[in-house]
This record gives C-alpha cells, sequence and structure tokens, in this order.
C-alpha cells in the first residue's frame, strides 16, 4: 500500500529518537541527551497545551461566559495564590492555597480509607475456618487451588497477622514475637519475590512493544529507516567515542 | 581475580545485547505457543459478556505512552468486546499525557466495529485533578466533564441519554499503569457510587491489587501483557499481546538463567572465600 | 501578622479537613451539593499547580541559556521542542485528531512523544535483567526465599514456563492470590492506619511541614 | 431496570385492577410506610407482616399515588410486582443496628427512578396489594413523604472507628511529650549518617528523592521529614545536598524545610536555594535528568525516600553503577522488590514513618507510631476473636455471631 509522506517522515523521527534513546544503554551520549531534552520539551509543550484547552477554556472560560458560573473564580483565586510561591514577598499568601488542599485532601482521605482499605480488608479476612457440610456436620475444605478454600483462609491469616506484627515499632521482637516477626519477613520476601517476578514480565513487554515498532519501520514501505538509522547511531557513538568528547562509560 | 570473579563484573552491556537478542529473535520467528486463561481475566470478561446491550460502560485509560506495549492491548481487547456486546462506551483518562493514545485507541475500535461518535460512543477526554475528578463524576458528570474531547457539549448525547453521574454506569473498567489508577476508582468511585468495578493494570502494579480482589472490591484483573494475551484469546481476535507471548517467554528464561549463573558464580566464590580463610587461620 | 502567616492557614486546613471528613457520613443533598462543589474546584487548582511545575522548569532552563552554562544547548532543544508543540497545539485548538483524521499535533504527539517516553520506559527491560545479573543473589535465607518465588512467578507467567514446568501455572497463581495478596493486605491495613492518623494530624495542625517552615 | 419491571407490571395486573372480590386470601397485614433512613431523601421504605398465603405463585403489587389519597381506585400507580415469597427485611444489605422492623417482615424500597419520581417532602399515598390468580386485596392505604436525612447511621461504625482512632493517637502522642516510649532498632538507619560521612570524606554530594506524590501523601512528608534531618547532617559536614524535584509544591516545601535545617546546624551562610531544583512532573525525563545527575556528578550517597513508580528500578541501578551507597524507604509496595535488591538498606513501607520518627525522637512522631502500634493491636484482637467467633458460629449452627461480625463490616 501507499503510505503519505507524512507517516513515513514519522516513522523515520519515531525510529531515530528510539534508537537515541536506547543509545544509554551504551553509555550516556549527546545523541540521547537530545532526545531526552527534546522529550522533556514536548511532553511540557503537550502539558502546557492539553492545560490551556481543558482546565482555561473548557472548565474554566466557557462556564463562565456560557452559564455565568462566576463562583468558579474563587478556585482560580486559589490557584493565582498557589503561584505566589514565585513572589519571595507574597510567597506566605501561598500557604493558603495549600492549606486549603491539603486540608480537604486529609478530610477526604479518613474515612475512605478506612472503609476501603481497613473495614473491607478486615471483613475479607475475617472467615469461619469451618463450614457446614451439605450431609451435616462440619468440613474443611484443603484444596490449595481453590484461593477461598479453608486451608488458604488459614495462610492468609497467618500471613496478614505476622506480617501485620513485623511492623508494630514499640514491641522488641523477641521470644514468640521474635519467631512471628521472622515468618512476617518470610511472607514478605514471597510476596517481593512475586512482585519482582511479575514485573519481569512488565518491563519485557515494554521492549518486545518497542522492538515490534522498529520491526515494522524496517520496512521497505518507510525506506527501511531502522537500518539507516542504525547505522548512523552506531557510526556517530563510534565518532564521539574516538573524539573522546563524551563522559567516560557508566561503568 | 578469578574466573567467577570475572563473571560478576562483566559489563552490563554484555547482558543488555542477550535481553534483546532473546525479545528481537522469536519476534521474528514466532512459535505460537498455546495460553491458559487465568480466574483474573474471565472475571472481566464474563461480566461484560453478561451486560445487557445498551447497558453504560466506563473505560478509564489511566496511562500514558510509557505503559502502551501493556495496556494499548488490554484497551483495544476490551473494547472489540463492549462494542460487539453494544454497550454504550463511555471512555476517558485522568493522565494528561495518555489523551492523544486513548483517543486513538477509540476512533480505531470505533471504526472497527462501525461505531459513531456521540450515538455508540464518547470520548470526554482528559481532566486535572485525579481523585478529585472520578469523586466529581460521581457527583454529577456533566459537571466535572462539561465537553467531550471534541469540545461538544456532553449534556444531550444520545449515548449518555439517561446518565447523570457514576451511579448510572453499569460498569467500570480502569486500565491504570500508576495512581490514580485502579485504586483511586475504588475508593473515590466504587466505594460511593456502586457500580461494578474491573481492573487492567501493568505488571507491577497487579500483584498490589490482589488484595481488592480477594475482597471483590474489583470483580477482575487483567494483568500486563500476559493478561492481555488473555483476553484477546477469550474475544477470539489474536493481536499485539498473543504476538508478543513467545518473546515473553524468551526473555523470562534468559533472566532465569541469568540469575541462575549470578548464583552459581556467587556460591562456588563464597566457598573459595571461606577455603582461603581456613588456609589464613 | 503571625495570624495571617500561621494560624489562619492552620484555622483553614482544620475547618476543611472537618467539613470534608464529616461530609462522608451526611446524606443530605446540601452535603452533596458542598461535595461536587469543592471536588470541581480542586479539579481547576489542579490545572494551576501544573502551571506552577512548567514555571519553575523554565526559570531552571532560561538561566542555563543566559548564563551559557555546560549543554545549555540542550536547553535550547528543549525550548524549541516546547514552543514548537505548543504552536502547533494551538494551532490545532488541542486536538490530537478531527473527526478520525490525526492532526499536525497528533503527529508530534505521535511520532515523537509516543516513541521518546515508550523508549525511556522500554529501556528498564534491560536494567531489570542487569539487576537481577548483579544483585539478584541468595545472600540470605530471605533472599533465598525472594528468589525462588520469583523464578516460579516468570515461569508460571509465561507459555513456555507453563509448558516446560506445568505445575509452574497452579504453583504462581496460588503465591499470587494467596500469600501474595496476604501480604499486601496487611501492608494496606497499616499504611492505611498510617495515612488515617497522618490526616488527623494535618487537620488538627500537629503535622504542618507542609505549610514549610517546620515547627516553631 | 425499574421501568421495566414497571411495564412488565401494568401488562400482568390490568385485569386486576378491576375493583377487588372478597375471598379466603388475606390482605397485607401491619402495613407501615416510612421515610427510608440514612439516606438523602428520595426513598420511601414500606414494610408489611408475612402472611400464611405467601407462595411463589402468590404476588404482591405496590402501589403509589403521588399527593395523598387517590378519589378513584384506577389512579393507583403498579410501581412493582413480585413473587409473595420474596423481598424480606432480613435479606437487605443495610446494617442490623438501622434495620427497621421484623426480620420475617416484607420490605421494599420505593425508589426515585425512571418509573416514578419521588420527591423530598411531596406526599405519596402507598398501599400493598396481595394478587393470587384473578383475586387482589388492597391494604388501607398510608401516606408518607420521603425526607432527605443528616446522617446515614449504616456508616457509623466507620465514624466510631475513626473517631476512636483518631483519639488513640492523640493520646499516644501526649503520652510521647511527658515519658518517653520504646521504639525498636530499625536496622539501616544509622546508615544514613554513616552514608554522608562517606560522602563528607570522598568530597562528593549527596542526592537525596522525595518520590513521585505530592504533599498530600504520607510518605511524601516522610520524606520531607527525614530530608529535614539529612540536609542537617549535610550542613554540619559542609557536604553538598542535591534534591531534585518532580513536584513543584513539593519543592517549596522542601526549600522551607531545608533552609531551617541549615539554620539549626548553625550554616544558615551555606544554604543554596537551587539545593532544591524542580526538573519536570514528568516520570522518565525526570528519571533520565537524575539518572544524568547520578553519572555526571557521582554523588557518593542517594537517598530514595518516599513513593516511586516505574523509574525507582532505572535510579537505583545507575546509583549502583556509580558506586554510591544506596538507602530507599518507601510505601510503593510494588516497588520494593527493586529496592531490597539494588539498595544497601531498604526501609520497608511503614519502616519509613518509623524512620522519620527515629531520626526526628519527636514526641509527636513517637506517638503517631505507638497509636498505629495500638491501631494494629486493635485490628489484630478484631480478626482473631472474629475469626474465632465466626467458626463458633457454624459449629453451634446458628448465626448468633452476626451482629457481632458486622460492626466491622463496611455496610451502606
Amino acid at each position: 500500500m501507499e503510505l503519505s509522506f507524512g507517516v513515513i517522515l514519522g516513522a523515520w523521527i519515531a525510529t531515530g529518537l528510539t534508537l537515541f534513546i536506547l543509545s544509554f544503554l551504551y553509555e550516556d551520549n549527546p545523541l540521547f541527551k537530545l532526545a531526552e531534552h527534546l522529550y522533556v520539551g514536548v511532553s511540557l509543550g503537550y502539558t502546557i497545551v492539553k492545560t490551556y484547552d481543558t482546565v482555561v477554556m473548557t472548565l474554566i472560560v466557557r462556564p463562565i461566559l456560557d452559564k455565568g458560573e462566576w463562583s468558579l473564580l474563587i478556585p482560580v483565586g486559589i490557584g493565582m495564590l498557589m503561584l505566589t510561591r514565585y513572589v519571595p514577598k507574597a510567597a506566605w499568601l501561598s500557604r493558603y492555597a495549600f492549606a486549603f488542599i491539603v486540608g480537604v485532601g486529609a478530610g477526604l482521605a479518613i474515612p475512605r480509607t478506612i472503609s476501603s482499605f481497613i473495614l473491607k480488608q478486615i471483613e475479607d479476612t475475617v472467615r469461619p475456618l469451618l463450614s457446614p457440610a451439605p450431609g451435616g456436620g462440619i468440613t474443611f475444605d484443603y484444596s490449595l487451588l481453590n484461593p477461598s478454600s479453608h486451608l488458604n483462609g488459614v495462610i492468609i491469616l497467618i500471613g496478614v497477622v505476622s506480617v501485620l506484627f513485623y511492623f508494630f515499632f514499640s514491641v522488641e521482637h523477641s521470644g514468640p514475637g521474635k519467631a512471628v516477626a521472622r515468618a512476617g519477613i518470610l511472607f514478605l520476601m514471597i510476596s517481593f519475590g512475586a512482585a519482582f517476578g511479575y514485573t519481569v514480565m512488565a518491563r519485557m513487554s515494554l521492549l518486545i512493544g518497542r522492538l515490534t515498532d522498529l520491526i515494522e519501520f524496517s520496512d521497505a514501505s518507510y525506506g527501511r529507516p531502522t537500518l539507516w538509522l542504525l547505522l548512523l547511531t552506531v557510526a556517530t557513538l563510534i565518532v564521539l567515542r574516538r573524539r573522546g568528547s563524551t563522559h567516560p562509560p557508566n561503568q | 581475580m578469578t574466573f567467577a570473579e570475572r563473571m560478576l563484573r562483566i559489563d552490563r552491556r554484555i547482558i543488555f545485547l542477550v535481553i534483546g537478542l532473546c525479545t528481537l529473535v522469536p519476534l521474528l520467528f514466532p512459535v505460537g505457543l498455546p495460553i491458559k486463561i487465568s480466574s483474573e481475566v474471565r472475571g472481566v470478561y464474563d461480566y461484560i459478556e453478561g451486560l445487557p446491550e445498551g447497558s453504560v460502560f466506563l473505560l478509564s485509560l489511566d496511562f500514558d505512552p510509557a505503559s502502551k506495549p501493556e495496556l494499548y492491548p488490554q484497551a483495544i481487547a476490551i473494547l472489540r468486546h463492549a462494542f460487539k456486546k453494544n454497550l454504550r462506551v463511555v471512555a476517558m483518562t485522568l493522565w494528561v499525557s495518555g489523551t492523544g493514545l486513548a483517543d486513538q485507541i477509540l476512533t480505531q475500535t470505533a471504526k472497527e466495529a462501525g461505531k459513531e461518535n456521540g450515538r455508540d460512543y464518547v470520548f470526554l477526554g482528559w481532566s486535572p485533578g485525579g481523585s478529585a475528578v472520578i469523586l466529581n463524576m460521581g457527583q454529577d458528570l456533566y459537571n466535572a466533564f462539561p465537553a467531550d474531547y471534541g469540545g461538544k457539549a456532553t449534556k444531550g448525547l444520545p449515548v449518555l441519554a439517561g446518565v447523570q453521574n457514576l451511579r448510572d454506569v453499569t460498569y467500570a473498567v480502569s486500565l491504570g499503569a500508576g495512581n490514580p489508577g485502579v485504586e483511586a476508582w475504588y475508593v473515590f468511585g466504587k466505594d460511593k457510587y456502586k457500580f461494578e468495578l474491573g481492573g487492567g493494570c501493568t505488571g507491577v502494579i497487579a500483584p498490589g491489587l490482589y488484595p481488592l480482589l480477594r475482597s471483590g472490591q474489583i470483580n477482575g484483573l487483567i494483568g500486563g501483557l500476559r493478561g492481555a494475551a488473555e483476553y484477546e484469546t477469550l474475544i477470539g481476535q489474536k493481536g499485539k499481546a498473543v504476538a508478543g507471548m513467545d518473546a515473553q517467554s524468551a526473555t523470562h528464561l534468559a533472566i532465569i538463567v541469568l540469575v541462575a549463573i549470578c548464583n552459581i558464580f556467587y556460591f562456588s566464590l563464597r566457598r573459595q572465600q571461606r577455603r582461603q580463610d581456613g588456609i589464613g587461620s | 501578622m503571625i495570624f495571617l502567616r500561621r494560624q489562619l492557614p492552620l484555622l483553614i486546613t482544620m475547618i476543611t479537613g472537618l467539613v470534608m471528613a464529616a461530609q462522608y457520613y451526611v446524606p443530605h443533598p446540601a452535603s452533596e451539593q458542598l461535595l461536587t462543589t469543592v471536588t470541581k474546584w480542586l479539579q481547576i487548582i489542579g490545572g494551576f499547580a501544573l502551571v506552577l511545575g512548567i514555571t519553575s522548569l523554565f526559570h531552571v532552563h532560561a538561566s542555563k541559556i543566559r548564563r551559557k552554562e555546560a549543554g545549555w544547548a540542550y536547553s535550547l532543544v528543549l525550548y524549541v521542542g516546547m514552543l514548537g508543540t505548543i504552536i502547533v497545539g494551538l494551532w490545532n485548538n488541542g486536538k490530537e485528531s478531527l473527526d478520525g483524521a490525526l492532526t499536525s499535533f497528533g503527529w508530534v504527539y505521535s511520532y515523537t512523544l509516543v516513541p521518546l517516553q515508550g523508549t525511556m520506559f522500554a529501556i528498564l527491560a534491560f536494567f531489570i535483567a542487569s539487576a537481577a545479573y548483579r544483585s539478584f543473589r541468595a545472600r540470605s535465607r530471605e533472599a533465598a526465599v525472594l528468589l525462588v518465588a520469583a523464578v516460579v512467578v516468570m515461569m508460571g507467567r509465561v507459555p513456555l514456563g507453563e509448558y516446560i514446568l506445568p505445575l509452574s501455572g497452579d504453583l504462581s497463581s496460588w503465591i499470587l492470590n494467596v500469600l501474595n495478596a496476604s501480604v499486601r493486605r496487611a501492608i494496606l491495613i497499616g499504611v492505611s492506619l498510617g495515612a488515617v492518623a497522618l490526616s488527623f494530624k494535618i487537620i488538627f495542625g500537629v503535622e504542618r511541614s507542609y505549610l514549610g517552615g517546620g515547627k516553631e | 431496570m425499574l421501568h421495566r419491571l414497571l411495564i412488565l407490571a401494568v401488562v400482568i395486573c390490568l385485569p386486576a385492577l378491576l375493583p377487588p372480590m372478597t375471598a379466603a386470601q388475606t390482605m397485607p397485614q401491619r402495613l407501615r410506610v416510612i421515610d427510608t433512613p440514612s439516606d438523602g431523601g428520595g426513598s420511601l421504605t414500606v414494610l408489611w407482616a408475612p402472611s400464611a398465603t405467601d407462595s411463589p405463585t402468590a404476588q404482591y403489587q405496590i402501589l403509589v399515588h403521588e399527593g395523598g389519597l387517590p378519589q378513584d381506585p384506577t389512579a393507583w400507580k403498579v410501581v412493582a410486582e413480585f413473587p409473595a415469597n420474596t423481598r424480606y427485611v432480613r435479606e437487605g444489605k443495610s446494617a442490623w443496628w438501622t434495620r427497621s422492623g421484623d426480620p420475617n417482615d416484607h420490605l421494599f424500597l420505593i425508589k426515585n427512578g425512571k418509573g416514578l419520581e419521588v420527591k423530598s417532602g411531596q406526599l405519596y399515598a402507598v398501599t400493598v396489594a396481595s394478587v393470587s390468580g384473578r383475586e387482589r386485596l388492597i391494604a388501607p392505604p398510608i401516606v408518607a413523604s420521603a425526607e432527605p436525612n443528616w446522617m446515614n447511621w449504616n456508616q457509623v461504625n466507620n465514624l466510631v472507628l475513626a473517631l476512636m482512632f483518631g483519639m488513640i493517637v492523640f493520646y499516644a502522642i501526649n503520652l510521647a511529650k511527658r515519658k518517653d516510649i520504646f521504639l525498636r532498632r530499625i536496622p539501616g538507619l544509622d546508615a544514613v549518617d554513616e552514608a554522608i560521612g562517606r560522602a563528607t570524606e570522598l568530597g562528593k554530594p549527596v542526592l537525596y528523592m522525595t518520590g513521585a506524590h505530592d504533599m498530600n501523601d504520607p510518605s511524601t512528608i516522610a520524606a520531607a521529614v527525614i530530608l529535614g534531618r539529612v540536609a542537617k547532617k549535610a550542613a554540619s559536614y559542609e557536604t553538598e545536598l542535591l534534591v531534585p524535584h518532580r513536584e513543584p509544591i513539593t519543592m517549596a516545601v522542601c526549600q522551607e524545610i531545608t533552609k531551617q535545617a541549615y539554620m539549626e546546624a548553625g550554616k544558615p551562610d551555606l544554604f543554596k536555594d537551587d539545593a532544591n531544583f524542580f526538573i519536570t512532573s514528568d516520570q522518565f525525563s525526570y528519571t533520565a535528568a537524575v539518572d544524568g545527575i547520578m553519572l555526571r556528578r557521582k554523588p557518593a550517597a542517594n537517598f530514595f525516600m518516599g513513593s516511586y513508580f516505574a523509574e525507582s528500578l532505572l535510579l537505583t541501578e545507575t546509583g549502583a553503577s556509580t558506586g554510591a551507597i544506596q538507602i530507599a524507604g518507601t510505601d510503593s509496595d510494588h516497588q520494593l522488590p527493586f529496592f531490597v535488591t539494588t539498595c544497601d538498606y531498604t526501609l520497608i513501607g511503614e519502616e519509613l514513618y518509623a524512620a522519620s520518627a527515629y531520626l526526628s525522637k519527636e514526641p509527636i512522631q513517637i506517638g503517631t507510631l505507638r497509636g498505629q502500634d495500638l491501631g494494629k493491636a486493635f485490628i489484630l484482637s478484631v480478626i482473631g476473636i472474629g475469626t474465632l467467633l465466626a467458626t463458633a458460629a457454624v459449629l453451634t449452627g446458628n448465626g448468633w455471631a452476626q451482629p457481632l461480625l458486622d460492626l466491622f463490616k463496611d455496610l451502606k
């Protein structure tokens, strides 16, 4: 299929910038710094445009002009106070803005935290360790694969209790406490291990994503930017290395 | 310096190279191993599958290009599913630099499914304030988003008919790469406004969301690229995620091998030192 | 003056804090209206917070360029990139696409910002590998446990792993759903208690470092 | 949902709208219509006694008429119809302490919806009809009005818990002010001074990061407090301090804190305003910039305090490659594994808060910690006792423990 000039140019630029950033893996170098600063600039510009479009136009100006919601000038005022941080003489005024934000934040947090992260979590941890069997009597479900089995219920109970205890700071971890705390740290480490494993997956996915794009852009229909720009980048790095104008490699 | 020591001091750029190859090769020569479906992902899929036509489905794409490889496939898969089920899709983002991406994803999937902006779906765009936006939507959606991404007034859009605030949302899914994300949507959204909530997230966040999953605070969890691959398998439209699974396998194995080697050297080194100490004393 | 500079801000914090906390328990429409208004305000103030950051960045790089500091050229690149994006953005009224078609702003976004940010993130794959190789050692019993759990999950989360070691799939999902969940829950409870305690201290002016100047 | 029910109901009971005839079937007894408690108005609660004839085949209809009693019986609006053996008080999700009526009574909530608009303060005549086959008996109607309430009693356990915990914290703080409270040593804390000392010997700067969140976040505040201590040490050792920021408000606050620390250390002249500097709010441009600083300035000690996201590994790995002592403290559990595996010392989760209490030796912080411990002890005992009660209830085979367990459920 025939690609528009815009797309082809885009492919070349995207590829180039990608490779420039990746060159950081070899060492910190001007190409990387160039891409890095361009990135900061673009993302800043992007944020500014979005803020202008959303905050100034959609949230402030239009409601005030169209619907006459003059009360919106109050948050605008508070926002302005915030900006006095940069006027040394009036900097203390910004405290009012922060006082408001932090106050509201704290107020909103208290009940919601208790309901979502304390009550809900207790509610789910407190479970009967046995359940009535259909034919009368009681049963204990040993299966590990069913997360809501009794055995897992017990394990979770142990985990929650021991880890909570590990984070006791006004009690010395000695005697039986020591054992519990040790159990706690073991549980912690297992969960950290799980997290590490899961995160390895995440990071690799990111690399896969980028390389997929690079492979796509190595296609002839784009004029193989990946190949040419890769050569260019490597060449530049070698030249820079020769001229010794870069910082020593980060080893 | 012994062999082991030298190996442990190896220039990390060599490891970089190994990882690069482990990713590249399977991408160029895929194998296509089967993918098992986990109950976490099924939670989200089954719920959407069970929704009646025309129910309001809110998708919050709370990520930026940095997490594109993981969450972009998730978003595509979920939207395809939602459009196939003829749900009324309301999309938005709490991450400013994710706006353009969210817009792309929505336009693309909507075009595929032949859906019309404003009637079948709406993109509300981005708004600052994070959790404040969620609360404000819970109170009054039109107050939080007076206009949609295109600048059209949200009030009176057919897709939002009968929707006043988050209470009128049947199912919400947040694809979160951090904060604000899934947790914020529970604490400031579902906790009060009582819509059903599902979660999708990067692999980094996933393990931390399991307590909420167990307690039913979220009814499903799509974790990272693997989760996306499972979802693609479920809706029977294989995409970027499934394609990436081989490379994923290869890199994981590479890491495991690296760790193993490292520890072998580490222990042999320790043994040597012990022996030397023994001689010394 | 001290009152204006110290007490009044603390008073504001206390009042707003108490009111917003109480609001949660009051279903009356009046209190709901209050929540609506305040959250709307926070939305707008959030915008100003962004401006705050941006202005600060202007200073940093402007002075770099003025003083011709080392690497001032990069700061220039930054400015060019920013101004370019702003001009293009405003030209398209901040829209990346117009009924499906990519605008020039959208072009800048998807061909510079997306690859740049995405790659910044992708570098992590390499760093995690080298971190695993250099520092992921069984130094102690704890570290060994961490290591084993990590390997199991790494196996269990990919098709090849499950193919080689069929058990790893179930094992990793058990670790995640049970062991990991219990730990995260405990952490969540503990951290939440801390957050609540802190919120109380902020509201009653015990914790005031957010105002700066420490304690007097 | 409700309007579907309504249409259904109307269709079903068109024949039934004829004047009723007498039969053995009894009319609904002890009908009560009250304003739904603990809500924002716009809802009425209908309660009536169960009857012997309640069976899946029989139906109950809820009839409503806006504004007082209707003149002609056909003016009644059927808002719902359901099998007679459904909708009991005991099935309601609300907390037992707010339930009205006997657990076995029938319960129906008339809500403001598409079917019918329930306005607060307006009068509505409500009645219940029991229908079986063509027979239809209507109970004497009751006129009531919905009112918005000032307290949601379902959440009172949340409120009590909040107040109790708040009081515990302030009690502990006052206690800590009067006498000193024991805190167990946190391994790795001494490393902070050690690291700064090493930086001084090498004549290299100290790099300190306060994390990704703003000042509303406890971890950031803890980080700011620890920064105060680190800055003080750095000042007294006359070591350069670098604090790159990604959040403007935090930066402004930390500037103040650093200045304070330099004054306390008696070195106000050494304080540089640009020790705290803003880089960008964007995660990765910030990371790249800080990595750049690490590679160029080669700080001898890196502190990562506060909350972090994906950038953590990129920062700590680069830091490790420059051979700096690295000390981390974070409550972002998803980043802890990296800090644990790449830093010399890591303060796990709340140890971060504990550390700030430690370093400052402030009764306020120590008291807070003590208060949190008491809170945890309370939660632990609730979990323990609760599990025992729940299990015992299963063994004895009745729900006697439920009311107690409900006290610690999140009901709304």
